[in-house]
């Protein structure tokens, strides 16, 4: 028991801590948006403690070495670039395909924002398509 | 050196084939005419070799080895065949313009003789084969309703014989007649076999052989394929491709009648097995009599007249007595030549009026007579009357039939030959006496090939006729024991005596006075066609009877109520049966639903593993 | 901004797939570095077009610095962001009070506009669920301020002062 | 040439199937034309091979990477594969030529990479020696199969091939359960090894693991009643393809089925596996057999006619005797011959006359003499008539069910024959003495196939001797396991 | 519901069966025959570390080109059925910015990454086939973030070809070297890399395969979903 | 005994024929098919199992005698892309009977039989 | 290695949290949601296998398959916003 693998245990045991409260979200908020606001954010977080736990608890083993740290580090950094990248993705899709927002839900400036592209387009049909690009 | 068995054999094929290929008249029937003689040829050269030695052949084909041997019996049938088929020949050369006839006709022609000449089942049933497909050939072109029928029932029997002829290989290891007589000679006494195997292969092989013979109730087949088709060829097919059925009878005596007595024992003093053959026999000969009777298609009573008449040799077979078995071989002959003779005689009448039914015939005699003499030998012969052939036959088997203590038996040929004239004599006098229509008045004599045909077969009928101890001589050789007595001219039975030539003169003496009487006594006066009918009484339908038209109504009449039952329609509703069946099958199998298919799968799986698990 | 040039562009994603590269083996072998360089020169050639428009221009100290910086600040949001979850969670009560919202930002760069949806989308209560232009809207799962300069203030802005230099 | 060089009947078809993108930019006819100089290619190393094997009497074992077996996957071209090998070649050359014509669907070039990866399929099915490797040649053979039944791109190609995918995708996973058993139980893939260590299994690992495979098999074997896929399959799929999959996919199933069986006689409940096919194998003819009686669909009552005569193979496959698998053997030759030509003559009336309903046929005699012509002597050989070639198999069949003293089976399987010869005779019936026409063109390079197969159809039914040594030879292969066992150059490993 | 009763029953005799069949085979017992044999020999007789590599490459490399061969089909497969004149994407919303950029980056990476697992493929788990996979999930990336995005088709199909080829051709050239089809000529013949064993440049042509196969691999999936995301577009 | 594995492969495998057995889309029919393949992939997996053992890479300390079964995986990963091939080709037909029938339902996806 | 049940414990308990939300929806997007969240955890748990069994090459593992999982999720969600 050295110092790098408490270390490494401690962020481990953090990770795994956080992948269950992400579950927990998952199970106890009321509808798709709300549990995103928990799970994806704490399932990062989770990972991310996990994966730099691992990379770290392992140089302070006898069969550890840089790469553990490095390739963990790869893992962490794809996980962090990429889950928002789901999330946002899960949530534009919950909105278009028809969700409605929580019945205790306060404001909804999207479809406000919507509503007024699509007058928009009906007042200038031949306006090019709003792509981004 | 190809051997002349081989020759014998496949001559008329091979002439068949090189008829068909070149394809041009006269030069066709010239090749097919050889073609047909030759096997009569050989046969005729091997006569002598025969008496003293069987001639044997064997041929390796796929592994199995074909035994073809001409011994006495298969000399007798060969020959009868072969007289047949010449005969067919001649008639063909006048009536057919087919080669593709030709073809068919010469292949059936040689599977005839190899199916007699066959000494194992390999070569037998490839022939029988053949000379199945043949005819098949033969009726498909002229009808599919018959030729359908035909086909079904003959592919019936062979299935039928192919089992049978696994089961004894099976059973025997072998496919060789030697060697499966001797076998199950071997096994009446050992019982391997049990009855129930022995009684499959009885009744598989009676099936086989009883719907190429025409036995009722497999007989449903045969009028209509014998009146569709060539009517000359029919002199063939009737004459002497049913003979196989009859001879399959013989040798189901031959390779296994030890065995069958072991396993089904006797029966009013009768061998069991035998008794059935002889009823089968017995029935046909009536029931089909009876058919004939009533038909209105001169094709057609005549088909029917074949079946019934070889009726009479499963009968006698089937009496399982050595007379009976001379009496049933000798009317192999004596049909193959009066019924072969009544066929041409129908192709010629067809072929010069372009008639088959009676009612559209009359007063032929004048027109064509030497037609008219054949076929009233033909009549003679088939009638029974002495001294023909067919009387020689019929007495020997009566003969039989009594000494067999089978009466009811002999009161079926009794009552067959009396049906028997009275068919014939609606032929004799519809289509040759009386009336002649008016659109028959520009009809000429038959062709020569033709009338040498008939001759060909006429001969044999009296011949055999008057010395019928020339046949009786032969089959006693056969048969290896002195059991038709007498000599040429006379026959001698334990119970009785035919003295064929003392009849004969009779005959000759009373017919010429008869002719001196119709030359110089009666006149005779003619009439017009209106006149006969009625007395002049409107003619209506029901009362249209005349010898040319439901001639035997009464009759049908009387028999109604079994006229009901047609094996025809038994046999079709039969099929329209299993057709359905075979929808339903196929509608709630082959749903279209893949999840059912699955389904078979899923319970294939169970299937396996409740038998994986139990 | 315009785009800098190809070969630029090429270099730059080479450099970065290199690096890449050496982490995911964290070998010296030179078997390796070989490999790795020529997987990452045609990896390079087939991807630079769609990896980046300012090259080298990216590898700039400043913004490097300023990226190093923003990696503690962005973890401390983020470790804040669990435990706001955490409480949400396990709050018997479940108080939350969704809604969506609507934000600006001075963010012009693809990259940068991307780094701060991913930003808001791991930090407290939000997630961003559309971006069109500059405008951002934000699923918030406790709206305080439903107004966008409200909402941008609580939102966006305390990323963009990070993001405006690192990416522009 | 050196015996390894066999591997170019894999190696072959591969490259060429690989190669056909390349050749995409010079047109279709170039890719028609290269299809058929591969096939031919293919025809001439599988005449070399079988030349091979049966003048020597050893098979040639192509031992892939160098590696011995078991250690190596092995192919086998004993006398069976090598006569099979040819024939798979031979016919797909055949439909090579024929595709010229009959291949009207686009992409070409698809359908040329199909085709080839179709008979390397059923080519590699017939010559591996490892169990796994069958498995993987047998999804080879399958997968496209299914893009091929489907080519047509019709709803009902597309119907069929789905249920062609779901049947045998539940019956590779049994297979493939099966080969996780054996392979847990004995360690090894390679067959003969298997075949060497069967008997010290475990009775009931090997009882499942046998049935399974089996199962798996049969599928692809079209045993009544896993085999509901195949009339779609046959009836939907192009008629090149349909002649494929009826003259030697199903073949390759079969083979596999009874070279498996055979490895594992001595796994303690091989006695009750083969009566269980006994039983499935006679249900399938009858049931084809009443099936196909009533079709209106030509192109399907030839292949409910197939199966029937496939159940016919399997029964004598399953009867566990040499002169059964012999007489199997011989039929599979004769059938592949037969089914091919009625399949490309029925073809060529449906693509040329627009569907293959009996109405199509009416008067076909004068309309295409030459196709009518063989369609029945296709016809009159399935019956079974003397002086065609599978009388000789059928009879040969028959008398070794009865050896065995399956006489139900025989009596069963003739009576269902009876029917075949009905709705045969219907055919004929309607092509020769019904409707008319005005007469057809026939194309001269179809009418030379049909004539060769038609040849092939009677000189064998004339003189069946040599395809008979043939196919002894070939049963022998498939028969004598111990044979087999001795002539796989199995290195120490284990056993 | 009688039905779904039906198969319930019907499935759980048919596991119960299997059990029956798996207890047979002891879960976690050493049984190993041939593999024992890999596992002593590997390193030396093929140059790999991981042996799972060398059966999939070498011992049983027959299996692995018939697997290639499977998904050539499937792809070509897919290409026949869904072939169309003219096609075109069906999508109606472009992804976000988010996603676009996000893909942007990530690409390269996991193109590289997708080389790496197939260069890496006889030292560590992997090879060819996830090597194919990873490839092809940044073109499906691609394809998710840009709905005007199209793979270079006739390339595409192309390199499938020559990849196949080229795998067969290696085969072929074991076969004119060593004698058998397959056969790992530069290792056995050439002996090439057998001081290296466990560094990258070893394993005999097992990473040539496995680069053929990437690419292959990589290029077919690709086809794939192409071929999957269009739709005819009449004219 | 049934370990957890086979029991969870042979529970997936029974999973997958239920679907088949049972669903009416053809699209779960199709992902039944999936899950039976991934049952078995399981168990052949399981099969090559050795107690106590690591992955068959020997590298890191792993000697012969201390790895599983290298078989069965590389057995699985064929099996793996096979049922991949499968599936893709089970889909694209899925997608043209859709456009020829305009239906997934396999009892209306019926216009062969008998 | 004194807490490797409590990771254990911890990542099976969120699984099978997860694994409720899958089956139980009720949109399919919530499915999707907890699939990612799934994926995510099962790559952590991964890494941590690699620890216990000493290997680093499955590390390249756990990468692949977050690869994959990241492809398949956006592709469900891509579809779900209204056809690809
Ligand atoms: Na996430
Ligand atoms: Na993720």
């Amino acid at each position: 028991m050295n110092a790098l693998t408490a270390i490494g245990e401690i962020l481990v045991l953090l990770g795994t801590f956080f992948y269950f409260l992400s579950a927990l979200g998952l199970i106890r908020m009321p509808d798709v948006y709300n549990r995103m606001q928990t799970s994806t954010k704490s399932a990062t977080l989770g990972s991310l403690g996990v994966l730099v736990g691992v990379g770290i608890w392992a140089l302070g083993t006898d069969f550890g070495s840089i790469p553990w740290l490095t390739k963990t580090i790869v893992i962490a950094v794809f996980l962090l670039l990429t889950n928002p990248i789901s999330a946002h993705a899960l949530i534009r899709a919950a909105y278009k395909s028809g969700i409605p927002l929580w019945e205790g839900s306060v404001v909804d400036k999207y479809r406000e924002h919507l509503e007024a592209k699509e007058r928009e387009e009906v007042e200038e049909t031949p306006a090019e398509e709003g792509g981004e690009e | 050196m190809i051997n002349e068995l081989l020759i014998i054999i496949f001559a008329p094929l091979i002439a068949g084939v090189i008829a068909w290929a070149l394809d041009i008249k006269g030069v066709r029937e010239a090749i097919g005419l050889i073609g047909a003689a030759i096997p009569l040829a050989y046969l005729a050269k091997l006569y002598s070799t025969v008496l003293n030695e069987a001639v044997n052949y064997s041929v390796t084909v796929s592994g199995f080895t074909l035994q073809f041997q001409l011994n006495t019996m298969s000399w007798y049938f060969a020959a009868v065949a072969s007289l047949v088929g010449l005969a067919m020949a001649l008639g063909m050369a006048s009536t057919s313009k087919s080669s593709y006839d030709w073809l068919f006709a010469l292949m059936s022609y040689t599977g005839v003789l190899g199916v007699f000449l066959s000494q194992d089942f390999v070569g037998f049933f490839l022939l029988w084969e053949m000379m199945t497909f043949a005819s098949f050939m033969m009726v498909i072109r002229r009808n599919k309703h018959e030729s359908l029928k035909y086909f079904v029932l003959s592919v019936i029997g062979a299935y039928a014989m192919l089992i049978a002829i696994g089961i004894l290989y099976a059973k025997t290891g072998a496919l060789d007649f030697a060697t499966i007589r001797q076998a199950l000679y071997i096994d009446a006494s050992l019982g391997a076999i049990s009855t129930a195997e022995t009684v499959l292969i009885f009744g598989l092989f009676l099936t086989a052989f009883g719907v190429k013979a025409g036995a009722v109730p497999l007989h449903v087949w045969a009028p209509g394929a014998y009146s569709e088709t060539d009517q000359s060829y029919t002199t063939f097919f009737s004459g002497a491709l049913s003979k196989a059925g009859a001879y399959g009878f013989l040798l189901l005596y031959i390779l296994m009648g030890y065995k069958l007595y072991a396993a089904l024992g006797t029966f009013h003093g009768h061998l069991t097995f035998a008794y059935i053959i002889a009823w089968i026999g017995a029935i046909t000969v009536v029931v089909a009599g009876f058919l004939a009777v009533l038909q209105e298609d001169i094709r057609k009573l005549f088909a029917y007249s074949s079946v019934s008449q070889v009726g009479y040799i499963l009968l006698a077979f089937g009496l399982g007595s050595s007379l009976g078995f001379a009496g049933g071989l000798f009317h192999v002959l004596s049909h193959a030549v009066f019924k072969g003779l009544f066929w041409l005689v129908t192709a010629a009448i067809i072929l010069q009026t372009g008639k088959t039914q009676f009612k559209d015939m009359g007063g032929l005699a004048e027109k064509m007579p030497f037609t008219f003499a054949m076929g009233l030998i033909a009549v003679l012969s088939l009638a029974g009357i002495p001294p023909m052939a067919g009387f020689a036959s019929k007495w020997l088997i009566y003969e039989a039939a009594i000494s067999a203590h089978m009466p009811l038996v002999a009161g079926a040929i009794f009552l067959g030959s009396g049906i028997a004239f009275a068919y014939v004599v609606r032929f004799l006098y519809a289509v040759w006496f009386g009336q002649r229509p008016s659109d028959l008045e520009d009809v000429k004599e038959a062709p020569l090939p033709l009338l040498i045909g008939m001759a060909l077969l006429a001969i044999p009928n009296l011949l055999f006729g008057v010395a019928p101890g020339i046949v009786t001589k032969y089959l006693n050789r056969m048969l290896g024991g002195e059991i038709v007595g007498g000599d040429y001219y006379k026959l001698v039975t334990p119970t009785g005596t035919y003295n064929a030539l003392l009849v004969t003169i009779a005959l000759t003496i009373g017919l010429v006075i008869a002719g001196l009487v119709y030359l110089y006594g009666a006149k005779v006066r003619k009439i017009k066609v209106t006149n006969t009918y009625q007395s002049g009484n409107p003619v209506t339908e029901e009362f249209n009877l005349s010898i040319r038209k439901n001639f035997y109504r009464p009759l049908a009449e009387a028999l109604e109520f079994w006229l009901k039952y047609s094996w025809d329609r038994f046999y079709e509703r039969l099929a329209g049966i299993a057709e359905d069946f075979a929808d339903s099958i196929r509608q709630s199998l082959y749903n279209g639903n893949v999840q059912s298919y699955s389904w078979y799968l899923a319970i294939v799986l169970l299937i396996l593993a409740l038998w994986g698990v139990l | 901004m315009g785009e800098a040039s190809r070969i630029s562009r090429y270099l730059y994603t080479v450099i970065v797939l290199f690096l890449i590269w050496l982490f995911l083996t964290a070998s010296l072998d030179p078997q390796e570095l070989e490999i790795g360089l020529l997987l990452s020169l045609i990896v390079g050639a087939f991807t630079y077009e769609i990896f980046t428009t300012n090259g080298l221009a990216n590898l700039n100290p400043k913004r490097i610095a300023y990226a190093i910086a923003y990696i503690p600040y962005f973890l401390w949001a983020m470790i804040m962001a669990n435990l706001d979850v955490a409480y949400r969670v396990l709050h018997p009560k479940r108080p939350i009070n969704p809604g969506i919202v609507e934000c600006r930002t001075v963010l012009e760069s693809d990259v940068g506009k991307l780094s701060l949806a991913n930003s808001i989308t791991l930090t407290p209560g939000t997630i961003t669920l559309d971006v069109d232009g500059d405008k951002y809207f934000i699923h918030w799962i406790d709206v305080k301020d439903d107004s966008v300069e409200g909402a941008s203030k609580n939102i966006t802005q305390p990323f963009e002062k990070f993001l405006k230099v690192i990416f522009g | 040439m050196n015996g390894q060089y066999a591997a170019l009947l894999i190696a072959l078809p591969l490259i060429s199937a690989f190669f056909v993108p390349l050749l995409k930019g010079a047109g279709k006819n170039a890719i028609r034309y290269f299809l058929i100089a591969v096939t031919a290619l293919q025809t001439g190393i599988a005449a070399w091979v079988f030349q091979w094997v049966y003048s020597t009497g050893q098979p040639i074992i192509v031992i892939a990477g160098g590696w011995r077996p078991p250690v190596g996957i092995n192919l086998y071209f004993g006398h069976f594969a090598a006569l099979f090998v040819l024939i798979v070649a031979a016919i797909s050359f055949l439909m090579a030529v024929f595709s010229l014509r009959a291949i009207e669907v686009e992409p070409i070039d698809k359908y040329a990479m199909l085709f080839l990866l179709l008979m390397l399929g059923a080519t590699g099915m017939i010559a591996t020696g490892d169990i796994f490797n069958l498995f993987v040649f047998m999804e080879i053979t399958a997968i496209s199969a299914y893009a091929l039944t489907a080519y047509n791109k019709t709803g009902e190609a597309a119907e069929a091939s789905m249920k062609y995918i779901v049947l045998g995708g539940i019956g590779s996973s049994f297979f493939l359960i099966g080969i996780a058993l054996i392979y847990g139980s004995l360690g090894t893939l390679n067959m003969a090894q298997i075949a060497q260590l069967a008997a010290t299994m475990d009775p009931t690992v090997a009882q499942v693991g046998l049935a399974l495979i089996i199962f798996g098999l049969a599928v692809e074997a079209e045993l009544f009643p896993l085999n509901a896929w195949a009339p779609d399959a046959y009836q939907a799929a192009p008629h090149p393809v349909t002649v494929m999959f009826s003259a030697f996919v199903v073949k390759a199933g079969l083979y596999a089925m009874a070279r498996i069986l055979y490895l594992m006689q001595d796994v303690g409940s091989w006695g009750s596996v083969l009566k269980l096919l006994v039983v499935l194998a006679t249900l399938t003819v009858i049931i084809a057999e009443l099936a196909a009686l009533r079709q209106r669909n030509v192109k399907r009552m030839i292949a409910y006619s197939s199966i029937a005569q496939i159940g016919l193979i399997a029964l004598a496959l399953a009867l566990g005797t040499q002169s059964g698998v012999d007489a199997g053997v011989f039929h599979m030759i004769n059938h592949a011959i037969v089914k091919a030509m009625l399949f490309l003559a029925v073809g060529y009336v449906a693509m040329t006359l627009g569907g293959a309903e009996i109405e199509n046929f009416r008067g076909l005699g004068r309309r295409m003499p030459l196709t009518a012509f063989a369609i029945s002597v296709g016809a009159i050989a399935t019956v079974g008539i003397p002086l065609f070639n599978i009388f000789w198999s059928k009879i040969r069949i028959i008398l070794a069910t009865l050896q065995v003293g399956y006489t139900w089976a025989a009596v069963l399987v003739l009576t269902a024959s009876v029917v075949e010869a009905v709705y045969y005779f219907r055919l004929l019936h309607t092509i020769w003495f019904e409707g008319d026409g005005e007469r057809i063109d026939e194309n001269i390079v179809i009418g030379l196939m049909v004539l060769f197969l038609a040849a092939l159809v009677v000189v064998i039914g004339i003189y069946p001797d040599y395809a008979w040594n043939l196919a002894q030879k070939a049963g022998n292969d498939l028969f004598n396991v111990a044979q087999y066992v001795k002539n796989v150059p199995l290195m120490g490993v284990g056993a | 519901m009688l039905k779904r009763a039906l198969a319930i029953i019907l499935l759980l005799i048919v596991g119960y069966w299997l059990a029956q069949g798996l207890a047979g085979v002891p879960f976690g017992q050493d049984r190993m025959l041939v593999a024992q044999y890999y596992l002593d020999n590997v390193k030396q007789q093929t140059g790999a570390v991981n042996a799972v590599t060398a059966v999939v490459v070498n011992y049983r490399g027959f299996d692995t080109l018939g697997e290639v061969t499977v998904l050539f089909i499937a792809s070509t497969g897919v290409g026949a059925l869904l072939w169309r004149k003219k096609k075109k994407r069906t999508a109606k919303t472009e992804g976000s910015i988010v996603l676009t950029t996000g893909t942007r980056l990530l690409v390269p990476f996991v193109m590289l990454f997708g080389a790496y697992i197939f260069i890496h493929g006889h030292l560590t788990p992997g090879g060819g086939f996830p090597g194919g996979a990873t490839i092809a999930t940044a073109f499906l990336l691609l394809y998710l973030a840009f709905i005007t995005y199209e793979i270079p088709h006739k390339g595409f199909e192309k390199t499938e070809g020559l990849a196949g080829m080229s795998y067969v051709l290696v085969g072929l050239i074991g076969l004119s070297i060593g004698g058998y089809f397959l056969f790992d000529w530069i290792w056995q013949t050439w002996n090439f890399g057998t001081e290296n064993v466990g560094r990258l440049l070893s394993g005999g042509f097992i990473p040539i395969i496995y680069t053929i196969i990437g690419l292959k691999v990589g290029t077919e999936l690709s086809g794939i979903i192409d071929n999957m995301l269009k739709e005819e577009v009449s004219e | 005994m049934i370990s957890v594995y086979y029991f969870g492969a042979i529970a997936l495998i029974l999973v997958g024929l239920y679907a088949i057995l049972v669903k009416k889309n053809l699209l779960k029919i199709l992902i039944g098919l999936s899950i039976m393949e991934t049952g078995v992939n399981l168990l052949l997996i399981s099969v090559g199992y050795v107690s106590g053992r690591s992955a068959p890479i020997l590298s890191e300390g792993i000697g012969p005698n201390q790895a599983v079964d290298p078989i069965p995986q590389a057995l699985v990963l064929t099996a793996i892309v096979i049922g991949v091939a499968t599936t893709a080709m089970a889909l694209s037909v899925a997608m043209l009977i859709y456009e020829k029938y305009g239906t997934l339902n396999i009892e209306e996806i019926r216009r062969l039989r008998g | 290695m004194i807490g490797i049940n409590i990771y254990l414990a911890l990542i099976a308990v969120a699984t099978l949290l997860s694994m409720y939300r899958v089956f139980r929806g009720p949109t399919t997007v919530d499915r999707l949601v907890a699939v990612d969240i799934m994926t995510t955890i099962t790559t952590g748990l991964m890494v941590l296998f690699a620890l216990y069994y000493q290997r680093m090459i499955f590390l390249d593992v756990a990468l692949v398959y977050a690869i994959l999982a990241f492809g398949g999720v956006i592709a469900f969600a891509r579809y779900m916003e209204g056809g690809l």
